[in-house]
């Protein structure tokens, strides 16, 4: 394996900065507060599906109703247990009174309260193990196939429409594809609910569902049987709805989730505090279904330079490391990203890319690193642009990524047609097995421009989180630290979305998973 | 290379009016002896000559890939045809710093932004900010303009609003989604409502964006259009160049 | 997946009958503002709608290459269109090596030749020589032929009057030059001499070469062509299929 | 620089048996020999040129005259000489009788023969000066222009028409383009006579014809100027007029010329003996003008296994070298040529590539290395194929080759289309400038695949040419030694052309050639 050198003891001390910083966080925006979607998430995990027939997410009108009513803050459950205690109904009957909109203005007595909130417990203690029950389940099925080879061929559908992505799927998993993942329809992560039912029209994606989760899902295991190989299923959620999304994902059996702590705040204008709460919880879950999560540094370099910005990359990959410590991860399931996207035209680029890719790869070692494909300099020329894929392919090789994105030639032009999917196949098995074994030919001499570089991307980041911890990150993204984009804890989607949690504040869901995951410590 | 002076043109290959052309497509049929002659035809059907269908690959249960390489007989009179070009000097900021202070004598407000679903703001930050674009410095960087760059995620009300508000000289659209024309019908719309309010001779409308050109911008009622590649300084030359149009008036 | 089984077919981009393909061309235009425009009418023109232009760059002075994406409305009824195949069982060189013995009897005589200017013996030797192709061991290596490889630059005369000569049963033609038509002008006059010397049914006649399939072979008086990838086992089994035939008749 | 490790020895002994084995041949098959090219090339070498009414060239004419009368094998310029000395006529009229036909039986005295023979010889001396003057010329010219970077990109025409080849030639040079090599029409190299004029009709490529050379040339000139960059120009001399094609390449100012020492006998099936004996004499030319030539090892890989007959290139190279020096040229003249031929599918191909293309860089260090890109591997998917051409880019880069044919995407289709070309020069321009300095990043481990490929087919070769030397060239070529091709020493075209020069022999042209190279010692 080809090594870069570098101070490991200033990647020691930079995992401590982000450790700190995550939890200086932790402690400031996330303990003690809770959001919508963090509500809508618990009754989803109580079994509450559906929506109304104005197509209304049975969650979200609950608790649309409790934030009026202005008792969120107490917990969504709290009220449904107030509910329970006084009408003597079940669960449901008392979710669907309060969607009637004639729940009783008592409060219940405390020992009965109690009770019926210990019956909520134990319903959530029930709905956990079959959430595990689940997971086992798969991970039996996973272990009928023999593991693939690294780097994972990670293709994406995009067309729009959930029944012609499936073709598209299986058409991509026959050619060779290891992973497939479903984008999201343009923008989804602003949607403050979770769409329902099988979608045929999105723009640039196919909406998240639970019902196009479940479609794909069934799909692609007929197709992992067909072929003898296991094919991995990858969504987004990040945004508005992160833990909502990260649980309907868990339930339906995906590998990958994409899920990072600050995409949503830099890239979709999402509040921070909203994120940070959301980014947490949803972890929590991914924690306990031990699903991989994918993080988006790679954008960053796509409204940020890749030469003069390289460091950030690193520093963030330490801070989302942080925080999916703190939210109970192991880094077997943190599929930190980044990518390839250094100006083309740079002369020596690909001495600049490798040594990145090498950096990354030794820090996290441990982890499923994602590897971006170049995007940004991709051009209208498919021909030349196949090009840069191929070196892409080769940095991607010779550093021995883990999940490997698939360049689309097509990248600058429209989401890819099927034959640009087939192509990238060619060119990235072709490389691969090329160059097989290229990396272990060479030792890289001492003063040489890929250990300098690394030196160099590793110090600035160092120097970054540094001040990162001083100033705290939320003042960090403030001042545009990251992607070279600014936002405010006050400004952004989402904020009213936020609420500090009462004493009395109930919600054993959250109980569980804190108390699963060792979240928090 | 008498080519340059001859008005009617055919498709070079390798040598003159060969008429030789590339074309790649997918085909829904199952990859099978059969399946190379529907790609000729296909081909065929194209109008091309003397098909040589050199790629004949299965990309998936039920579907062909093909590569053909073939003659087109297709004849242009590029003198027949007349194309919307937009005619201005181009001038480095050094010069418009100091002809703008003199022919203008005001500073020039520009409000810009991505609007609708497309979130892609590096495009007109690249137009606007003051890093600019391959070493070519952004509008902020410019003495005489004064810019408003509104970012993404904001609806063309808004944005007209915030045109007015600021008495906007020129208004900058960046459309870089173009999914089912999703950039067509969102620039339509903006100017939609900016006829609606009697705007339209008030401000110079710019579109901009990989896939956006003169013709097209014009084409849907802006001025101009701008596409991959564009420098800040084309985007700074032209609006000057209308500006003294206006002055002029 | 419905696209399988209907017959009436469009290409297919990202989504069932969107009908998109990629062009790529080059146009003896200077490289200018209407280039772009040039292209796309030419795009238009090959029948394509909603063109999109990536790719304008200029490849010489008067001279510009462009790459195009757009929809084609062209539908083909694969049911409707019947094509020349010809169908035989495809056996390994060690059922070959057995059922000829049994079913023909005697030795299978061949006579291979790249002939005319055409000097590419790779492709004839890969069916003919002991070491074959990709493993498939060349029809030298079976127990039932007899071969005769004369190589290349030869006559077609000389051709047919060695095939006379060892009274061969198969005569194999390659052709890879294809430059204008050269491959098809050669294999024709080998065809044509044949006849004239009313010796047409005498043989079994194959065409072979990178360019070639059955319906082109069919079309010029071959009995079978065979392309690119070819393997000697397919030729084998074609050639003991024919014998098959004769012997019955 | 990447260097791999070798027994410096092993090439050492190699490259002497290869002298031995070259001397043997000149011995045997040179010394002593002419042909009836050579004496056409000594008939053009004093003058004279053009063709008669039938488009028969005049120099044809006499030499197919002297050989029906017997007289060759005195040389055609003794006939000539006697005609001169007879008719007291000079060497122009002289020649005039003889295409006419009409000359005297008559035999002249010994001393009047002699004066007229030192008249033969000083005007041998005269042309030779010229031709020096002419080399002089462009050398001037060529030094008004700062020297291009190696790898020097080599881009060929060939539509069969001069002036379509000068349109392509032009636009290649401004895309970037050093060297255009004229490719020339299928089997030119089985014509004995070289085609006189202009020409607009060829298969596969373009006559090579004096006027046609002319033509290119100014063109190249011209854009040469306007770029401010030297455009070479290459074409092909190896096949019946070898030496013919040489003299007037040197004559029309071509800087390299394809010019094997076996490339005739093996691909064109030209007689041996006929062969030897032309590149000996059209090699000297080539010495005396500095041109630069360029042999034909690439073509063993399309029709051997490039892997397995890896050292039969490496072995041939060296028989080469010790031709070329054998006729007088020094190592900087020898563009040895060998080729990126493996088949892509083999696991770690690029890197028996990358091998390959150290050692024969580090065993010639002098020579101006000539790289040939993919061919027979290539397929009909220019997507794909253009893959192969960039880890070709690569190699070459990597071992800094010198002279870098440009691959092309549609190589397995057609001759190149102009965008193809275009291309293919975005295509080494971004891999050029990507990986600039990569080589220098790395040492090469010691127990490396790179390693012990390169020291396998270096030993291979070694044992190789200890067998050609013991059995002799001419039976090592009659066995198939080289790109698995069988040719015997009576076998192929050209050997009616062969004549044992007679006592009497008198060719004041080659005197001055063996005298100024130096040549066969
Ligand atoms: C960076 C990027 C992103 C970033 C955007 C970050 C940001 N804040 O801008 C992120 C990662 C967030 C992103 C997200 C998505 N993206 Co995006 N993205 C790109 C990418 C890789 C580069 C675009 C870019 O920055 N180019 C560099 C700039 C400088 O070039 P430019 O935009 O062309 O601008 C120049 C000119 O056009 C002109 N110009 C542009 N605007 C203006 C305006 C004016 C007034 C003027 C005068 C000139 C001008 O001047 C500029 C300088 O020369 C492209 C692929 C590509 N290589 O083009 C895809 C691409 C544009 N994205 C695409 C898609 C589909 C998406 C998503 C919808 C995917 C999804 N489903 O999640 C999401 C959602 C975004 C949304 N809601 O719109 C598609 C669009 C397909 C299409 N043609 O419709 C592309 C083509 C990728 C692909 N092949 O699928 N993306
Ligand atoms: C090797 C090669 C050469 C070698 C040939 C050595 C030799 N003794 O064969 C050399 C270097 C000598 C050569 C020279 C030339 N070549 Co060449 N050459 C090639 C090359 C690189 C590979 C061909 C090859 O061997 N393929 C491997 C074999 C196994 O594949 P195949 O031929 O397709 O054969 C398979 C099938 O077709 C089938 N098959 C073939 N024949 C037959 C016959 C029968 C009966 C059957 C059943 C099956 C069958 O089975 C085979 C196994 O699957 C091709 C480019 C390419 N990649 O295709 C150019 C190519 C064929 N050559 C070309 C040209 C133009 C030439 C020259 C004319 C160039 C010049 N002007 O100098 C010269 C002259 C040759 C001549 N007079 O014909 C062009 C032809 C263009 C065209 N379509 O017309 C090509 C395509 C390169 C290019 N892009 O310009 N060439
Ligand atoms: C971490 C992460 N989440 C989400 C997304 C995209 O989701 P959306 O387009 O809906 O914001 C991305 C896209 O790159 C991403 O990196
Ligand atoms: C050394 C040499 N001479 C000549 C040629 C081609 O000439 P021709 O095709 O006329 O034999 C080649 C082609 O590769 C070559 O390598």
């Amino acid at each position: 394996m080809l090594k870069v050198r570098y101070d490991k003891r200033l990647v020691d001390s930079s995992r401590e900065f982000a450790r700190k910083i995550a939890f200086d966080i932790y402690q400031r925006f996330i303990r003690g507060f809770t959001t919508d979607t963090i509500e809508r998430t618990s009754l989803r995990f109580l079994g509450i599906e559906g929506a109304t027939s104005y197509g209304h997410p049975k969650v979200n009108v609950v608790v649309e109703k409790l934030n009026k009513s202005g008792s969120l803050s107490a917990g969504a459950l709290n009220v449904i247990a107030n509910e329970m205690a006084i009408s003597g109904v079940d669960f449901n009957t008392a979710v669907g009174i309060i969607i009637e909109g004639s729940e009783s203005s008592f409060k219940a007595g405390k020992e009965k309260l109690d009770r019926v909130k210990e019956e909520i417990r134990s319903l959530a203690g029930k709905k956990y193990n079959e959430l595990i029950k689940k997971r086992e389940q798969r991970e039996e099925f996973k272990s009928l196939f023999k593991p693939q080879k690294t780097p994972l061929k990670y293709l994406i559908v995009a067309t729009g429409n959930i029944y012609d992505d499936v073709v598209q799927a299986q058409v991509a998993a026959e050619a060779g594809a290891d992973i497939i993942a479903v984008i999201r329809s343009t923008a989804q992560s602003l949607l403050d609910y979770v769409p329902e039912g099988a979608t045929t029209e999105g723009y640039g994606g196919t909406y998240a569902t639970q019902e196009n989760f479940k479609i794909m899902r069934a799909a692609l295991d007929d197709v992992s049987k067909k072929l003898e190989r296991y094919i991995y299923l990858t969504n987004y959620s990040s945004g508005l709805c992160m833990p909502e999304i990260a649980y309907l994902g868990s339930y339906e059996g995906l590998d990958i989730l994409l899920n990072d702590a600050m995409y949503g705040i830099l890239f979709r204008d999402i509040n921070m505090k909203r994120t940070f709460c959301d980014q947490f919880f949803s972890r929590m879950i991914c924690a306990v279904s031990k699903i991989i999560i994918n993080t988006g540094e790679d954008n960053y370099l796509t409204t940020a330079d890749a030469v003069e910005r390289a460091h950030t990359v690193l520093a963030s990959l330490l801070i989302n490391e942080a925080f999916a410590k703190l939210a109970g991860m192991r880094s077997e399931y943190m599929g930190l990203g980044h990518a390839f996207e250094i100006n083309p035209q740079i002369e020596n680029s690909f001495l600049l890319e490798l040594s990145q890719a090498l950096l990354i790869r030794q820090i996290f070692k441990r982890s499923p690193i994602k590897y971006m494909p170049p995007t940004k300099h991709m051009t209208g020329d498919p021909f030349y642009s196949n090009l840069l894929d191929a070196m892409f392919n080769l940095a991607s090789k010779m550093s021995n990524q883990h999940i490997h994105l698939m360049g689309m030639m097509t990248e600058a032009m429209h989401n890819p047609l099927m034959m640009d999917r087939y192509e990238s196949l060619k060119n990235v098995n072709y490389i691969f097995n090329t160059a097989a074994d290229l990396a272990n030919q060479f030792s890289i001499k001492k003063d040489s421009l890929l250990n300098s570089r690394a030196s160099e991307v590793l110090k600035r980041s160092h120097d970054l989180l540094k001040n990162v911890l001083e100033e705290g990150l939320d003042r960090a993204i403030s001042i545009g630290e990251f992607a070279d984009i600014k936002r405010t804890p006050e400004s952004g989607k989402g904020l009213t979305g936020v609420f500090k949690m009462s004493d009395d504040y109930f919600n054993p869901v959250m109980e569980i998973l804190i108390n699963k995951t060792g979240g928090a410590r | 290379m008498s080519q340059l002076f001859s008005s009617l043109i055919k498709a070079y290959g390798d040598r003159k009016d060969d008429g030789v052309i590339q074309v790649s497509f997918t085909l829904p049929v199952p990859y099978n002896q059969k399946a190379k002659q529907i790609g000729k035809i296909f081909a065929e059907r194209l109008g091309l000559r003397e098909v040589n269908v050199t790629t004949v690959e299965k990309v998936g249960e039920g579907f062909t890939m093909f590569v053909v390489y073939g003659h087109s007989d297709i004849v242009l009179d590029i003198d027949k045809i007349d194309i919307p070009v937009v005619e201005f000097t181009i001038y480095s900021r050094e010069q418009l710093d100091e002809m703008i202070g003199k022919n203008i004598g005001r500073k020039i407000k520009v409000v810009g932004a991505c609007t609708g679903f497309d979130a892609h703001t590096v495009g007109i930050d690249a137009i606007l900010n003051m890093k600019g674009y391959a070493g070519d410095y952004g509008l902020e960087r410019y003495r005489w303009f004064e810019v408003y760059n509104l970012g993404a995620q904001i609806s063309n009300e808004k944005f007209i609003e915030k045109a007015l508000e600021v008495q906007a000289d020129a208004v900058l659209l960046s459309q870089v989604v173009t999914q089912r024309n999703i950039h067509k019908e969102n620039a339509l719309d903006l100017i939609k409502r900016i006829e609606e309010q009697g705007l339209k001779r008030r401000f110079i409308l710019i579109l901009g964006g990989p896939r956006i050109d003169h013709p097209l911008a014009i084409s849907l009622g802006f001025d101009a259009g701008f596409g991959a590649g564009t420098r800040p300084s084309e985007v700074a030359s032209y609006i000057y160049h209308r500006m003294l149009e206006k002055v002029k008036e």
